[in-house]
């Protein structure tokens, strides 16, 4: 009861009411979009936005606090990416490249999606621990190098079991074929550590760390007061591109589909309640789990179509975009911030709060 | 002006292999090359609406004859199965060969 | 007298001047332009924000009496459209296809001369109704839809008269030629309904209308207090274009240039005057007037181009764009606030006011 | 590599044409294209500059000799009149004539 | 439909000479003409990125044979020292002749 | 001492910080940029808003006192400009092209440089007359005129030199040679005068003249708070410029190196001494100072690849805005603030106030 409240509540904020409102224009085949420009410039500002941000609260609170979470986070990414891949790869029959696409697309981080729950978290008016951007950056790769590592171990291991049934011929090319791969693994290694996301995000943790508060006053009208609002317009975008995908969703199945809502919700809960464990503060604990149960689907494709490009891009771009992501930012956020606001134990009152405002 | 015949070769595929093609033209020792993005419709369907990455880019480059049958077939090998990939051969004419 | 003064303290505001400088900018041949995505973005900004506000004036006052207005808009501009192509046709001795197209350009409605007439009013301390904004969606389409409807019906006459007169030969062509004149109809009705600046307008009003003034507070710093900045920015851009149209001008004909200045004029002042009949309020005369008085030139080549090719495009937006939208601004608002604030009684205490400020 | 000869038709017309020459393309089952936009000048003067709607776009589709005249035809009839628009027709070469 | 041959200059140059290659057009009395910017690589280096300055251009004309090689030797003669700058010709037909 | 603390308390501001991050991202080969559309449009709106700035400020404080450090500041641009070319021809070795081009580059001044300088002013609380923003404008063409015409005159003299050693020739094509010198100076000036970035200040500077503060407030939250903001978002793209362009460093040869560090200091420490002496404020003289040590990065390849299209332009380029831009706004800005805070004999109060803040 509450929580549907708690979701309704949600639907009608402006990000959430533009995004819809982004499908729809794009579902009556309207010509509406957000130039290129523009809707390439507004990931980066969030991202600085929400380093800034992290980075300045890191200053005020220390970050010494900051390593199990990092860790424990680290940690659940992998474990569940390889729960998703058997999951994919047993239950779903996919074949081994789309298993592991989709599985570090789920184990990965949206930046979107948490640049939304900051939001939410501030329309609620509850704050979260200053280092979930910083874990935030770390995740971003964790999910793709693992994959990666091992769809190119599973493909080495193909190429090897081939080599000793054929004949000499093609040696040569296996070895350079395992060459290849582990250049690969190296090279993707670099472009996701220096690919913007985790270089803005990351620059932006540190610089807000340097400058404080005080540093951060002559910019904070751009970088802290115009933030909602530059989501919202990020969110026509948004919901354009997942308008526009809609009509593949038929193409990904029911078995995707159904792991696109089940997967994030199961990993978004246990992440709250995991988080509250280790004593992150409400807003904290709900962040972490959005962490958790977001996919992701701007990093994704640049990741995954050099490292895997056998996995068709439109699996798992469509179930993270057109699926997960509206579930997430319109259904879990408000769950995760009941069932959050629950195990804190300050249920009754904070919701009593959010309800009658 | 004398003008002395190479070929064109135009390679039409989807942004994120752009990298892809760069590489196999400096591993056969080309570094000349133009780019651009654009959009375009093929079989795999209409591309360059939507995320940045799902743009298309051509690629141009002026080439020697000699050189041509090699990239193109390194091109077809690596990238034709995985790639939105489009890619044509014309016959022009520069005046500084040598650049080539 | 205080009429001359309105144009003069009007001129001496950021958006006319930033205007004015775009057309010296352009004829000085200067390289100076507004990068295309930000002139791209910013009507779909502008349209944004006056819906959005809009819709939270309409949710604050009720639609009830919208409707009377709203009906009365559409059928003035109906009428008007009618008058101005008798005006260019018999008169003006345009063909067919231009007097169609130019009598529609002026039936329908400017986003932006709508823009600068709710600065105007704010600078002047004035309000509006919110559900002017719907009226300006809904009266987009309108005047464009019985143009092309009526050049349709005129092209499908002379084709029907050829018909009588030659060989059977061409029946086929000619039936042809009749059904693609229903398909273009019908497929520009849906382009107009689904132009990018009737959804973007439609959905923010709605958004508005849903999310209130508190909802809006969060995103009122982007979509309220940068407004006249935003529109500052696109003045710059709407100047140099019309100052590169400024060399057309001579080409569009004396006839085209007094019908530019004075068919506005005529409109606008029956806009103010039945507006404050049917009771709107001093602000809302304007804006009614304003509505009617303006003449399309972002949506009315993307529309006519397609709907009436044989059209000179070079006519209807060199007019518009370069003759009718800077008198609009710079001289006619202000006449209509000086007519609107003398039928609303109140002429001489807020003339006062106005000048002394 | 075997090269199979095809031709490549480039439209260079003002943006809102561009619709229309797609309709066309797809009335000649013809799915494939690569479209960009670009400046120009011209009998109508100078594109590019200004309002949107006054841009030019380049619009290549490799196609068949066969359907290439009807196309052509099509649009040469139903866009010359009106449009800012200028075709030509180049031979070029390629690797999987299956595609077009 | 008849189609008839004219040839396509295409000059692959820096920005900042974009207004010279007009220029020398002009002088020709050639009004007509596509462009668009592009990046690449050549002798100069990478060109395309950092300042607004430092990009490509591309220039496409459809020119007849006669005037194409006066043309050339002027843009070689006058810009081939000191601009980044690539040209070639290729062959094409067109419908309406009288255009160009 | 102080100077270090200066210097050490500039660091960490977010404008050098991002700049710095900038570079970092570019040495990491990371794909971060700023989108074309938005480093276009960010000049522009700096520029529009020093101007206002300017333009108001000259309202208030009228602008008599303004033609004297006017004509110092062009006298002493072309005595720089003119010893620059020495040093580089002679001590340099340059030839005659580049060492004009280095040496007008120079002479000229930095419009992003200004933004910086403006911003810092800012962040210590000390103002700085508004006409120097007319200055700048004024400013930017003087350099380059000069430059551009000796370049032309040693040309022609080259010329004329060939001319009468060999035959006749060749007689016409020198004469052609001499008339396209010329129009090329002619050709020169009107683009520098229509150039955008003195087009949009002076545009500006004269409409905040007109508006004042009142008509500015309209708009002030663009134009006025957003400032820094956007100059952090800028200083992001200008830093990933810059790191591209370290690589070739070495190329440019330890001379120029050591000219584009040593020039500016020299230039930038008699432009305090000359404005303390004729008047300016603290702030003034320090911003007075910045005009003559910055060197042009922007308008510099637009304006010198025309005009001596032989010199090499990643000379210029790269000793501007590598090596002198970084410098000036990190060392060398706080240096000449400790320098007319000196002069202005208010040293030990101010920097007490400033270090200990
Ligand atoms: N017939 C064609 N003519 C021109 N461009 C084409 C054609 N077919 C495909 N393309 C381009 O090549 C890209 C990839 O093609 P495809 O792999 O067929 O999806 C498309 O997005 C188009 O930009
Ligand atoms: N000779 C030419 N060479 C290349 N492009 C041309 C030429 N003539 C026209 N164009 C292009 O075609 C567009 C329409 O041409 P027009 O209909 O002649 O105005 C122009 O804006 C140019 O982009
Ligand atoms: N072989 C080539 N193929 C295609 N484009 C080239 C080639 N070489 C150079 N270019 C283009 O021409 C520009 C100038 O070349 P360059 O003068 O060699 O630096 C480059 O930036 C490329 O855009
Ligand atoms: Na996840
Ligand atoms: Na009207
Ligand atoms: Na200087």
């Amino acid at each position: 009861m509450e929580i549907l409240q708690l979701i309704q509540s949600n639907l009608l904020t402006p990000i959430i009411l533009f995004f819809l409102f982004g499908i729809i224009a794009a579902r009556i085949k309207s010509d509406l979009k957000i130039p290129e420009a523009i809707s390439e410039f507004l990931p980066i500002y969030l991202l600085a936005a929400i380093g800034l941000h992290g980075g300045i609260e890191m200053r005020n609170t220390g970050f010494e606090n900051m390593l199990i979470p990092m860790f424990v986070a680290i940690g659940l990414s992998l474990l569940f990416t390889l729960n998703h891949y058997q999951i994919l790869r047993r239950l779903g029959k996919f074949n081994i490249f789309d298993s592991y696409a989709l599985a570090s697309t789920y184990g990965a981080v949206g930046a979107v999606t948490f640049s939304v729950g900051l939001s939410f978290l501030k329309n609620q008016g509850v704050t979260s621990e200053g280092y979930l951007a910083a874990i935030l950056a770390i995740l971003e790769p964790v999910a793709f190098i693992m994959a990666i590592f091992l769809t190119n171990m599973a493909v080495s291991k193909q190429i090897r079991v081939k080599k000793q049934s054929f004949t000499n011929d093609d040696v040569s090319d296996i070895d350079v074929g395992l060459r290849e791969t582990k250049t690969k693994l190296s090279q993707v290694l670099h472009e996701s550590l220096t690919g913007k996301a985790i270089v803005i995000l990351l620059g932006s943790i540190v610089i807000g760390y340097m400058i404080g508060e005080s540093g951060f006053s002559s910019i904070s009208i751009v970088f802290d007061q115009m933030f909602t609002g530059a989501i919202v317009i990020f969110m026509i975008e948004m919901g354009i591109i997942a308008g526009q995908r809609l009509g593949d969703i038929k193409k990904v199945g029911v078995f995707l589909i159904a792991f696109a809502v089940i997967m994030p919700t199961f990993n978004g809960i246990i992440g709250v309640l995991v988080a509250t464990g280790m004593g992150l503060s409400l807003g904290g604990a709900v962040m972490f789990g959005l962490l958790l149960a977001s996919a992701s689907f701007i990093a994704a494709p640049a990741v995954l179509r050099h490292a895997i490009p056998q996995a068709n891009p439109s699996l798992y771009i469509t179930s993270a975009l057109g699926i997960t992501f509206p579930y997430n930012i319109i259904v879990l956020l408000p769950i995760m911030f009941a069932i959050s606001t629950l195990v804190h134990g300050e249920g009754s009152i904070d919701l009593f709060n959010y309800i009658t405002k | 002006m004398k003008l002395y015949n190479v070929k064109l070769l135009t390679i039409t595929c989807e942004i994120l292999a752009q990298k892809n093609i760069i590489e196999i033209l400096k591993k056969h020792e080309i570094t000349g090359y133009t780019t651009y993005e654009v959009e375009g419709n093929g079989a795999r369907g209409l591309r360059g609406h939507g995320l940045q990455t799902e743009k298309n880019v051509k690629v141009e480059v002026i080439i020697r004859e000699g050189k041509l049958s090699d990239v193109i077939e390194e091109i077809s090998r690596t990238l034709f199965a995985d790639f939105a990939l489009v890619l044509y051969v014309s016959d022009i004419s520069v005046v500084r060969t040598e650049k080539f």
